[in-house]
């Protein structure tokens, strides 16, 4: 048994032991970041991971605050434009993993990262797609780690900024994406793996003391469970001690010169997380932290 | 070929109203001095291009220079909303935004074909996304070969580009290293090409023969302004002032607030103390 | 995932008969021992692509091994005609020899193409040159935006590319300087990819953070081979042999005489000895 | 007055006068090589020299043998990968002056360096294009430097790997070609220019003690002479001696490990030119020093 943990923090670790030494990671700030610099400082030392900004192989020993930290050029094994990044790295298939998340998230696991409401006449300007739709299309596959709330986890996007399933079934191949798409979701609930003919997202493994009934309230659509369905082996003391390191450390280093700001006091930033970019109000509801965009 | 100017000089000479101006530098390097300048300058209507417009497009837009954005990104890296982006779209204070969005790699692709004098860049993008159907310069075009449809966006021309860059020997040859982003793109691509840097020096001391430096045939103006990218980074000279990007967030949420400080921090700063600031 | 093998075994793993391969290196860095361990194991058929098939092709097309030959430039650089290369186009010696004829810019676009895993690559190119009327591979397309017609080439998608290099460390990450040419490319655009290399050291030494560097994962299989470019040069490790250049003139004009030559250097020698030679 | 000098030094000095401090030269190896570092040792001492293996801001201090020296990227200002230099460079429009030379060259300044009859089936396979074709397109202008023969200059080229003016007339604009393309040819017998209108060749200069019967016997059509026909000024002194210590420190240079073989005590490859790439045989009866292709 290990100490309390937060949702957030078994959210991170549940990403983290996903990934595998040989993995190469397309990594979006955030919990993405988190996860795949936790899995790089316990079970994967040797995980590549590539930041949009060009730096291949960064090995930072803070959580960057912004995908071009210093921290990540000064730590990686080479640093490159970003036209080559996007053209040799990501389209030229070197990707074995790529993160994303965003603001909705449908039951195809499309994602919207761009505006709440129609395009032209936004309710909320959500910043954008920056790196995700090409990461949705050309990584190997994807993995989707954000916070789940009925807010956040629709029946329909209000706008599909990153391809997932599309409508389900064999869309992706229809449209010519021969990647295999989002194959988890990791949330800070559950994780929810494709169905593998419809494509429509279930959950296969619940984390430790989390209800169907929570999971069920938490979904925009009548959501289903595999079955047998599994529980998420809970943090170990290890995993919760670098993790907790991890985000000290990050936190010390970003407060370094501190700002008149509440935000700097606000752990979601201190983490380095991308809030859910939604209107301020709706933050303080959110139970939890919500992961960035790949962006 | 290459002038030497101050940072008001130079913005007063090729930065014009109605003028398509691209400030980049992917998160390192983003010359906020030169961005400051254009809005002391009161520049207007302007059509801002720019990967992820950041704390200094939300500054410009908040001031009312912008009429168009071209852009990818647009939050504040790990914060959250650039508050001022939000509000011209969402409520077009100051004035009414209008949206050309992209995708980060075509952006990317539409600079390296400008570059590269195409008319178009070609790329594996924007598959499934609904971002073709409010860009009309999101088109596509049939490999003759294997009869792939792929994406076609226009390469990005800027009138002018702004970049800020480590150092500038007396000839005016630029040298950038660390993260490069789309720096050497973006100056090769624009008419005109504007380079703050931190230091002017006899020698470059480019550490490799493959250095990124842009020769000083392709850059018109060459600005010396040290800190010229707070509170950005130059690799090798500052760090990213994490702080303030977090802080940016409660200055720029309300309208007033972002007046003041504007008004406080640039339009009654000069370029030179900014410099050293 | 790096293999680090003998030069032999590297080649009898990789390059089989028929195969599509690049040897690449502009004019810097070519990839001799590899060349020479492929003529000793008698390779046969292979499709040989390289933008200046340099005296390395002279030598694997006198000796047979070649069926077709994509290239852009085909002399001996300075002294004049590949003249196993004449030969076996003008009198198809040793065998016929089938050609794919390109430019300079249309080659390098489209090892640029299958780097960035697109199936052609777009250029301002060929206006009105006859290569057209002779290459099926250089077709156009038309720009949505503009209109205009565009020279199009497919990517360049090797079994195997081999280049050479100046070092790798133990994980194989491999570090290029100087003249870089196409080798980052045709690397990343090869479905396998061999690296000859000066050294094997515990730190690769890369002088800037923006080093052309190929992390091992992108390389099949690494070969300490020191001297594996001569008669060409290593940038920082000797000089490129220009007498040899010259000379190679007057040993490959004569069958016989380029025949024995290879005998006695190529044939007779080992690719250990060879190395260090 | 200066002293005795060959057609092949007059053909590199007038070439070399032509070429401005504040040109971005795309140099091929051979006699342009020659006259730019000419000029840049002497009165342009800030040309910029670009060679297509990537090195921008050369500075020789012996010509190059090939494209890719060492001596290129060890005195350049920065080297870049050649898919860089092809397209951001050359396409890209920077370069100011290009160099051209070939085979054959016809009336309308389009070059062969292709083949020698039919493409099929040639007599002679050249070496072929390199970075010829796009760079008779996409340099602001072209200047040709090559040995003037009657075989060298013809009536109509076997193959047109460069294309000069075509047909004539605005066939450039037709095809869409916006550069101005061959402005100059420098032979070692004369200079040419295109007639304005026409874009025929037509002989503007004939250096010292070249007569206009020796220009007309050596070139494949009814070649024109403008009137006033000028004369090329002799070579300076100081152009001279700078030139022959040029080539002087470049012969010592590539002869350092002296092989076996008779070409390497001929001028044409002691001085990195390229001979005509034609079949042996001919070599010995070309009256001079023949630049090779840009390539």
């Amino acid at each position: 048994m290990s100490a309390a943990y937060s949702s957030s923090e078994m959210m991170a670790i549940a990403a983290a032991r996903l990934l595998r030494n040989d993995d190469v990671c397309f990594v979006g700030i955030g919990a993405p970041s988190l996860a795949c610099n936790l899995a790089r400082l316990t079970h994967a030392p040797d995980i590549t991971l590539i930041y949009e900004s060009g730096t291949v192989g960064a090995r930072p020993d803070v959580l960057p605050l912004s995908i071009g930290d210093p921290e990540l050029c000064e730590t990686a094994r080479t640093t490159v434009s970003v036209p080559e990044m996007f053209a040799y790295w990501l389209q030229g298939g070197r990707i074995s993993v790529g993160f994303l998340g965003g603001a909705q998230l449908d039951r195809f696991a499309n994602i919207n990262s761009s505006v709440i409401g129609p395009y032209d006449k936004p309710k909320v300007r959500l910043p954008g797609g920056g790196g995700a739709p090409e990461i949705a299309a050309l990584c190997r596959q994807t993995y989707v780690v954000m916070g789940q709330t009925k807010r956040s986890f629709v029946e329909r996007v209000d706008f599909v900024t990153s391809f997932g399933f599309g409508e389900g079934d064999d869309h992706r191949q229809r449209l010519g994406i021969n990647t295999a798409g989002p194959t988890l979701v990791i949330t800070d609930l559950c994780v929810m793996r494709p169905d593998p003919t419809t494509k429509e997202l279930v959950v296969s493994a619940l984390h430790p003391g989390v209800t169907r009934e929570q999971v069920a309230e938490n979904t925009g659509w009548p959501v289903r469970f595999a079955d047998p369905l599994e529980e998420t082996p809970s943090p170990t003391a290890e995993e919760l001690s670098t993790l907790r390191d991890l985000q000290r450390r990050t936190t010390e280093a970003h407060a370094a010169r501190v700002a008149p700001s509440p935000a700097s006091a606000d752990p979601s930033t201190a983490l380095g997380m991308t809030p859910p970019a939604v209107i301020p109000s709706e933050r303080s509801e959110s139970r939890d932290l919500h992961p960035g965009s790949a962006a | 070929m290459t002038e030497f100017l101050s940072l008001r000089d130079a913005i007063a000479a090729y930065v014009s109203d109605g003028s398509t101006v691209a400030l980049e530098g992917f998160t390192h390097l983003i010359p906020f001095a030169a961005g400051h300048e254009i809005v002391r300058q009161n520049k207007r209507d302007l059509t801002l291009v720019r990967m992820t417009p950041d704390l200094i497009y939300d500054q410009l837009i908040g001031m009312g220079c912008v009429r168009k954005l071209v852009f990818s990104w647009g939050g504040n890296p790990g914060v959250g909303s650039l508050h001022r982006l939000r509000d011209a779209v969402e409520h077009a204070w100051p004035r009414p935004l209008e949206l050309e969005e992209h995708s980060h790699a075509a952006m990317a692709a539409a600079y390296a074909a400008g570059a590269a004098g195409l008319p178009c860049a070609i790329l594996r993008g924007y598959a499934g996304s609904d971002l073709v159907e409010h860009n009309a310069n999101i088109r596509s075009v049939t490999c003759p070969f294997t009869g792939e449809r792929l994406a076609a966006v226009p390469a990005i021309r800027p009138d002018v580009a702004i970049v800020h860059a480590q150092r500038a020997d007396r000839a005016g040859n630029v040298l950038i290293e660390g993260i490069t982003g789309v720096q050497k793109e973006v100056v090769l691509a624009a008419r005109k090409a504007i380079v703050t840097v931190e230091e002017i020096v006899a020698d470059l001391r480019a550490p490799s023969p493959n250095s990124t430096i842009l020769p000083y045939w392709t850059i018109t103006a060459v600005v010396e302004a040290p800190g010229g990218a707070r509170p950005s980074y130059a690799h090798g000279y500052y760090a990213r002032d994490n702080a303030f990007y977090i802080a940016w967030d409660t200055i720029s949420r309300d309208r007033d607030q972002f007046t003041r400080w504007m008004r406080e921090h640039v339009l009654e700063s000069s370029a030179s103390v900014e410099a050293v600031a």
